[in-house]
């Protein structure tokens, strides 16, 4: 019993990572992101081809899969997004689907189509027991390392004069530029490093996840429902959502495996229809 | 990646060279419309399909009963819907005399009418649900039926001392066949048996193998599609499944030759049951084996090839038999009760029911010079399709 | 003041007018039945997802309701056409009729949950319809075969005189006939004081509410509408295939259906069948030369598609159509 | 004189903030009533609590006898409400004659035919045509609605509202935007309007307020300031220093 919460709060914390940089994106710009997960994807694969052609430590592959995710986004942010902050949501989501595509096609040929395999070093595979809790330890790893990222980024966003900026980005992009903030600079950033974050989550979740070109699709559903059910203001919102989809879904395939799969729709329908909002979004007047 | 280009550019080149040719030397060929997934998850199957086609006809010559095979391969993506286009456009616009490969049970079956309206035989090469068969009187099957695979697998659990079973399976036809096949005969034999079934598209297996885990059965009955058994294996040993003493038992398809590198050392002290392996101990399966990896950049044949491999026979000889007559009818006449020896041992097709019968090995996943295979170290010999044994 | 209110009603009427491109369009249709006898299969599929876009263009391109589930009421028009035949009554059009009553039905269970809420919203929520429908397909697969397909469809000639074929002649004129007649219907809803009301929630549900329109329960209708239209689509897919397949209820299906209206452009009826044309041309081509990475340039052209062909594209459809008063482009919402 | 609309005692809160504190308010038939007061007083709360636009924390509006607090914006429409916005609201991709043949439509009970010509109808023809006459739409009811000038959006704007033949007319700045050169000719249709059709006018331009209203309501902070006929308001020491200070001010 206990396991499964452990399981779920592990899964909960990755899909978290990977889409926490999505919220942030979208209550920024309003910009509906479907391409976030070709960025996990792309740190998924730095890792793995570091991993396997160059040797790298695990551990290595974690920063290189972050930076990689991060100045991918930074690229594409200047040159295709860009132009589209001004068009409907309509056009961003064909936009975005479009990337999806090319980003699944484009894996496939370089990569080919099959579920790619790391071998973890010998420290993190197994499990052990705590009091009749059986905890894998590489689910340990990840719970402390997402764990850590979360706080960070809460502090970051809360506490740093970036995160106060930002905030006032997210809440009012026209009243931040008349303030002198650079919106444009700060979401830049802010999209480098939620793509980052994604490539960081996509890498970490190769164990948990698999990882294949159809990855971006296949999570596509609950990075949306992290950010439609966690709201976009807030980074303690993705996070309570994640690890609410996170345990929902390892209990309900645990518990109920019969109906497992529809739990997280459900779930994002209902709550979608309680707060159309969000969650934990600040009611807007 | 250059084996992919190689495939891709011959695959052209063999379209190509089909549609130039078709008009001059229409009364001389027999086409053979091969319709694999290319493309997707189920890429590797069409893969290896294709390759041992082509090796066929490269070992063989391509002209049977005084025609010439031509081969049209054509991708359906895993898409059922391009699949009944394809085969139906192969058939109206191509006049093939065959439809072959179907990666997959759908696939197959989508297929099936057209064979029947069309009478043209459909060489099912890897699709594995047992019901296939009954679709069209035109199916002929090559591959292997998971029921055929799992029962042996029950009994021999029954005489290795294994009471209770967990079995986990993926939640698509021949998911459920293997699940309901191997609990029955299991059940029957005096065992206990308790299954869960985990959605096609599931990433995560750890509820999954908690519950197996918490169960503390025996042996763990497993099948997943050949592509996400890497995955797997994996979380099984995470879980410390292995060290709990649970024995991972199940239908080959998840210790897969193709991937069992990629898998590693997890693998190893598997049992499986399964019509083929790469370590079968023939001298024709070694000569496959050698030519397949010689002409395929050293890619290690698994059960869809030798499915390939051996419904291109049946093609020919049925050509053969027939003295080089399409005539739909007469070929599947032809193929009903054909035997012969193939790299994975003696197979014959049911006159009945155009199924394959084959002998079954009990294999072990060990370590030889350092490679995995799945060794085989008993047999039960010529196994019918249970489902359709039992209907009579 | 008669000269005023002939002007009034000769404005109002060329509105609606037949333009000769309109008779040009539906004779190529047919005459497609003769001029590419072997494509027939596939001018099946064109004409299928014609319907199908048109049916996304009712709510999309006149009431500015955006889905990524459209998918839903195709699978549920296709599996309730299907499973009619499987279970004995294999006419097609009691067949078509069924599906039509029964994505209705589920389009007007599913409206409240569209008819408020904001793009994203809506968005996630048709999303999430479509994947449970989906899920429900595949579990429930002792009513739908689940992830095997249907199978054992016959359909029965239609009316009684025209047996579906192998080579797709009946299946084309069948379904071309069908998506004439219900382009016929389309026509003349948006043409009414209803579709009318329609543009008006789309352009500005403020004033709509303010001019004694009420956007929810006209929402509904053409919600409902839409989803019938996509049921029927639904069943021509399975009828002239006499199979279904779960890839009917598939994301990828909500997604090129969206493509193919955004490619033709929304809201004035003819852009979900140019689209359809143009994406399944593509798409064969482009299949038949890189079989492997077709998804690659279809996502290619989305990105430029967007990014600059769309007034490029859009732009050459909405001068060519500048000298057709019926056929204004409208812009999207 | 009868009452057509009321206001009982209307609250609306924003969080902690009223914006609209125990209104009361009537409306005679017939009547141009000016409602006035500084940026902020609430003006346009109201005018939206009244249509229903927003909902209100309490009390209830009373049209023509009715209780229609609950009632959705629609059918406050139906019952002979309409009103114009502050900021244009229109159907950007309808020609003006859309826009009123719509509105006509609609106030038909047209609006859930599905397959009915609108040219066919005799009566949505006639009231079209009688609303393009009377607001002088003729030479630019076929030109698409967003390529209008301002003030011609704004003329659009009031002819579709009154399309839909209200008793109460509620106009929310209705020269707010309009170049001078175009303004005379608005005023002059707002003069225009039929006697029978009672007014409720926003307005800040005194000019305006003083030439049409018959009686004028003054809201301060979300609550009624005083109320009377304009000479009594003029000269009324508590608008001149709420108001008239803040304008002074704004000078």
């Amino acid at each position: 019993m206990l396991t499964i919460l452990f399981d779920g709060i592990a899964y909960g914390m990755v899909l978290f990572v990977l889409a926490c940089g999505l919220s942030v994106t979208m209550g920024l710009m309003n910009f509906v992101n479907l391409a976030h997960g070709a960025f996990a994807m792309l740190g998924g694969y730095i890792a793995v081809l570091l991993m396997q052609k160059a040797g790298a430590p695990f551990l290595l592959t974690l920063p290189a899969a972050f930076m990689g995710g991060a100045i991918v986004g930074l690229v594409l942010e200047r040159l295709l997004y860009r132009p589209m902050y001004g068009k409907t949501h309509l056009d961003q989501v064909m936009f975005t689907i479009g990337i999806v595509f090319m980003a699944v096609a484009g894996a496939d040929y370089l990569m080919g189509s099959s579920q790619q395999i790391i071998r973890l070093p010998s420290w993190l595979q197994g499990r052990f027991e705590i009091a009749g809790i059986g905890i894998g330890r590489y689910r340990l790893f990840v719970l402390c390392v997402c764990g850590l990222l979360a706080f960070s980024l809460q502090w970051g966003f809360t506490k740093t004069r970036f995160g106060s900026r930002l905030r006032a980005s997210v809440d009012d992009a026209r009243v931040a530029r008349g303030l002198g903030i650079p919106v444009n600079r700060l979401f830049a950033l802010t999209f480098a490093i939620g793509s980052g974050l994604a490539g960081l989550g996509g890498a970490l979740g190769i164990e948990l996840m698999g990882l294949d070109p159809s990855f971006p699709l296949k999570f596509m559903i609950y990075f949306l429902v992290v950010v439609t059910v966690g709201g976009t203001s807030t980074i303690t919102g993705p996070f309570f959502a994640a690890m609410l989809l996170g345990v929902a879904d390892v209990a309900g395939k645990y518990y109920v495996p019969e109906i497992g799969a529809f739990i997280i729709y459900v779930l994002m329908v209902v709550l979608l229809i309680a707060r159309p909002e969000g969650l934990f979004a600040r009611a807007r007047s | 990646m250059n084996v992919r280009r190689q495939v891709l550019k011959s695959a052209l080149g063999l379209t190509l060279a089909a549609t130039l040719g078709s008009a001059a030397l229409a009364q001389d060929t027999a086409k053979v419309g091969l319709i694999l997934p290319m493309t997707g998850p189920f890429a590797s199957t069409g893969k290896q399909i294709d390759a041992a086609v082509k090796l066929f006809l490269a070992q063989n010559g391509n002209t049977f009963g005084g025609k010439k095979i031509e081969i049209i391969l054509k991708d359906d993506t895993s898409n059922a819907d391009v699949t009944r286009r394809l085969a139906q456009e192969l058939v109206v616009n191509d006049k093939v005399a065959f439809l072959a490969g179907f990666g997959l049970t759908p696939l197959a079956l989508a297929a099936a009418q057209v064979a029947t309206q069309a009478k043209v035989p459909e060489i099912v090469m890897a699709a594995a649900t047992a019901t296939i068969t009954e679709a069209s009187p035109y199916i002929v099957r090559t591959s292997f039926t998971l029921p055929q695979a799992s029962e042996p697998m029950a009994d021999w659990a029954l005489k290795n001392n294994i009471k209770r079973v967990f079995t986990v399976v993926t939640d698509y036809g021949p998911g459920i066949d293997a699940e309901t096949s191997f609990a029955n005969k299991f059940k029957a034999g005096g065992g206990t048996v308790e299954s869960v079934r985990v959605p096609l598209r599931n990433p995560d297996f750890a509820p999954f193998l908690q519950r197996v885990a918490d169960s503390k059965p025996d042996a763990l009955f497993v099948f997943v599609p050949s592509g996400i058994g890497a995955q797997f294996m994996k979380q099984y040993v995470e879980r410390g499944l292995d060290k709990a003493g649970i024995k991972l038992i199940g239908p080959g398809d998840v210790v897969d030759d193709d991937l069992l590198e990629a898998i590693g050392d997890v693998a190893l002290g598997s049992i499986t049951t399964h019509h083929y392996s790469a370590a079968h101990d023939s001298a024709a399966n070694k000569a496959f084996v050698a030519a397949f990896k010689a002409a395929n950049n050293g890619l290690r044949p698994n059960f869809m090839a030798i499915g390939g491999y051996d419904g291109m026979r049946v093609i020919a000889e049925a050509l053969k038999k027939t003295n080089g007559n399409t005539d739909g009818d007469a070929l599947i006449a032809a193929m009903k009760g054909m035997s012969f020896e193939s790299p994975r041992g003696p197979i014959l097709i049911d006159p009945e029911t155009r199924d394959i019968v084959q002998n079954i090995y009990v294999r072990k996943t060990e370590k030889l010079n350092g490679e995995l295979f799945n060794v085989e170290f008993a047999t039960i010999p010529m196994v019918k399709d249970p489902v359709k044994a039992a209907k009579k | 003041m008669t000269t005023l209110h002939d002007r009034v009603r000769s404005s109002l009427y060329g509105a609606r007018r037949w333009h000769p491109v309109e008779f040009i369009f539906w004779a190529l249709a047919l005459a497609s039945f003769w001029l590419f006898p072997r494509h027939l299969l596939l001018m099946n599929e064109i004409a299928i997802l014609a319907l199908f876009a048109l049916s996304l263009d009712l709510i999309l391109g006149y009431a500015g309701i955006v889905s990524l589930g459209h998918a839903a009421f195709l699978g549920l028009g296709a599996y309730a056409a299907g499973l009619l035949a499987k279970h004995g009554i294999g006419d097609p059009l009691i067949g078509l009729l069924f599906a039509m009553i029964v994505s209705a039905v589920a389009g007007l269970l599913a409206s409240p949950l569209v008819v408020k809420g904001n793009d994203l919203t809506r968005l996630m929520v048709t999303l999430g319809v479509a994947l449970i429908l989906h899920e429900v397909a595949n579990s429930w697969a002792s009513l739908t075969g689940g992830a095997d397909g249907l199978q054992g469809i016959t359909i029965t000639p239609v009316l009684g005189l025209f047996q579906f074929d192998l080579f797709g002649k009946t299946a084309y004129l069948y379904s071309l006939s069908v998506v004439f007649v219900l382009f016929l219907v389309a026509r003349r809803l948006v043409h009414s004081p209803f579709g009318l009301s329609l543009r008006a929630i789309r352009d500005n549900v403020l004033r709509a509410s303010a001019s004694g329109v009420p956007p929810s329960r006209r929402l509904a209708a053409i919600y409902t509408i839409a989803a019938a239209y996509a049921g029927a689509a639904g069943a021509l897919m399975a009828q002239t295939t006499q199979f279904v397949s779960l890839d009917v209820l598939d994301f990828h299906r909500s997604a090129d259906v969206m493509l193919v209206l955004i490619i033709g452009g929304p809201g004035y009826l003819y852009g979900g069948m140019i689209g359809a044309v143009v994406f399944k041309f593509l798409q064969d081509t482009i299949a038949a030369f890189t079989p492997q990475y077709w998804m690659f340039w279809i996502g290619l052209f989305l990105v430029l598609f967007v990014l600059k062909g769309r007034s490029l594209v859009h732009g050459g459809i909405a001068s060519l159509l500048k000298h057709f008063p019926g056929l204004r482009m409208r812009k999207t919402p | 004189m009868s009452i057509v609309l009321e206001a009982r005692d209307l609250v609306k809160q924003f969080g902690g903030i009223t914006a609209t504190d125990h209104v009361n308010f009537t409306l005679e038939k017939g009547a141009r009533h000016a409602l006035i007061g500084p940026n902020g007083a609430g003006k346009t709360t109201f005018v939206n609590l009244l249509t229903g636009v927003l909902q209100p924390t309490a009390g209830s509006v009373v049209l023509n006898g009715e209780d229609i607090s609950h009632l959705s914006r629609e059918a406050r429409v139906k019952r002979g409400m309409a009103r114009t916005f502050q900021i244009n609201q229109l159907f950007a991709s309808m020609t003006p004659l859309e826009m009123i043949a719509l509105v006509t439509s609609e106030r038909l009970g047209y609006g859930t035919r599905p397959f009915n010509a609108l040219d066919h109808d005799p009566l949505v023809l006639d009231g079209t045509a009688d609303i393009i006459a009377r607001f002088r739409l003729d030479d630019i009811m076929d030109a698409p609605i967003a390529s209008l000038p301002y003030g011609k959006q704004r003329q659009v704007e009031i002819a579709s509202t009154f399309a839909a033949h209200p008793n109460v007319l509620l106009l929310d700045e209705p020269a707010a935007g309009v170049p001078e050169a175009e303004r005379r000719e608005l005023l002059d249709i707002v003069a225009a309007l039929p006697p029978d059709v009672s007014v409720v006018l926003i307005e800040h331009d005194m000019d305006i307020v003083f030439r049409f209203a018959t009686r004028i309501t003054v809201l301060v902070n979300g609550r009624v300031l005083a109320e009377g006929d304009p000479a009594t308001i003029a000269r009324d020491p508590r608008v001149k220093e709420a108001y008239l200070g803040e304008e002074a001010s704004h000078a």
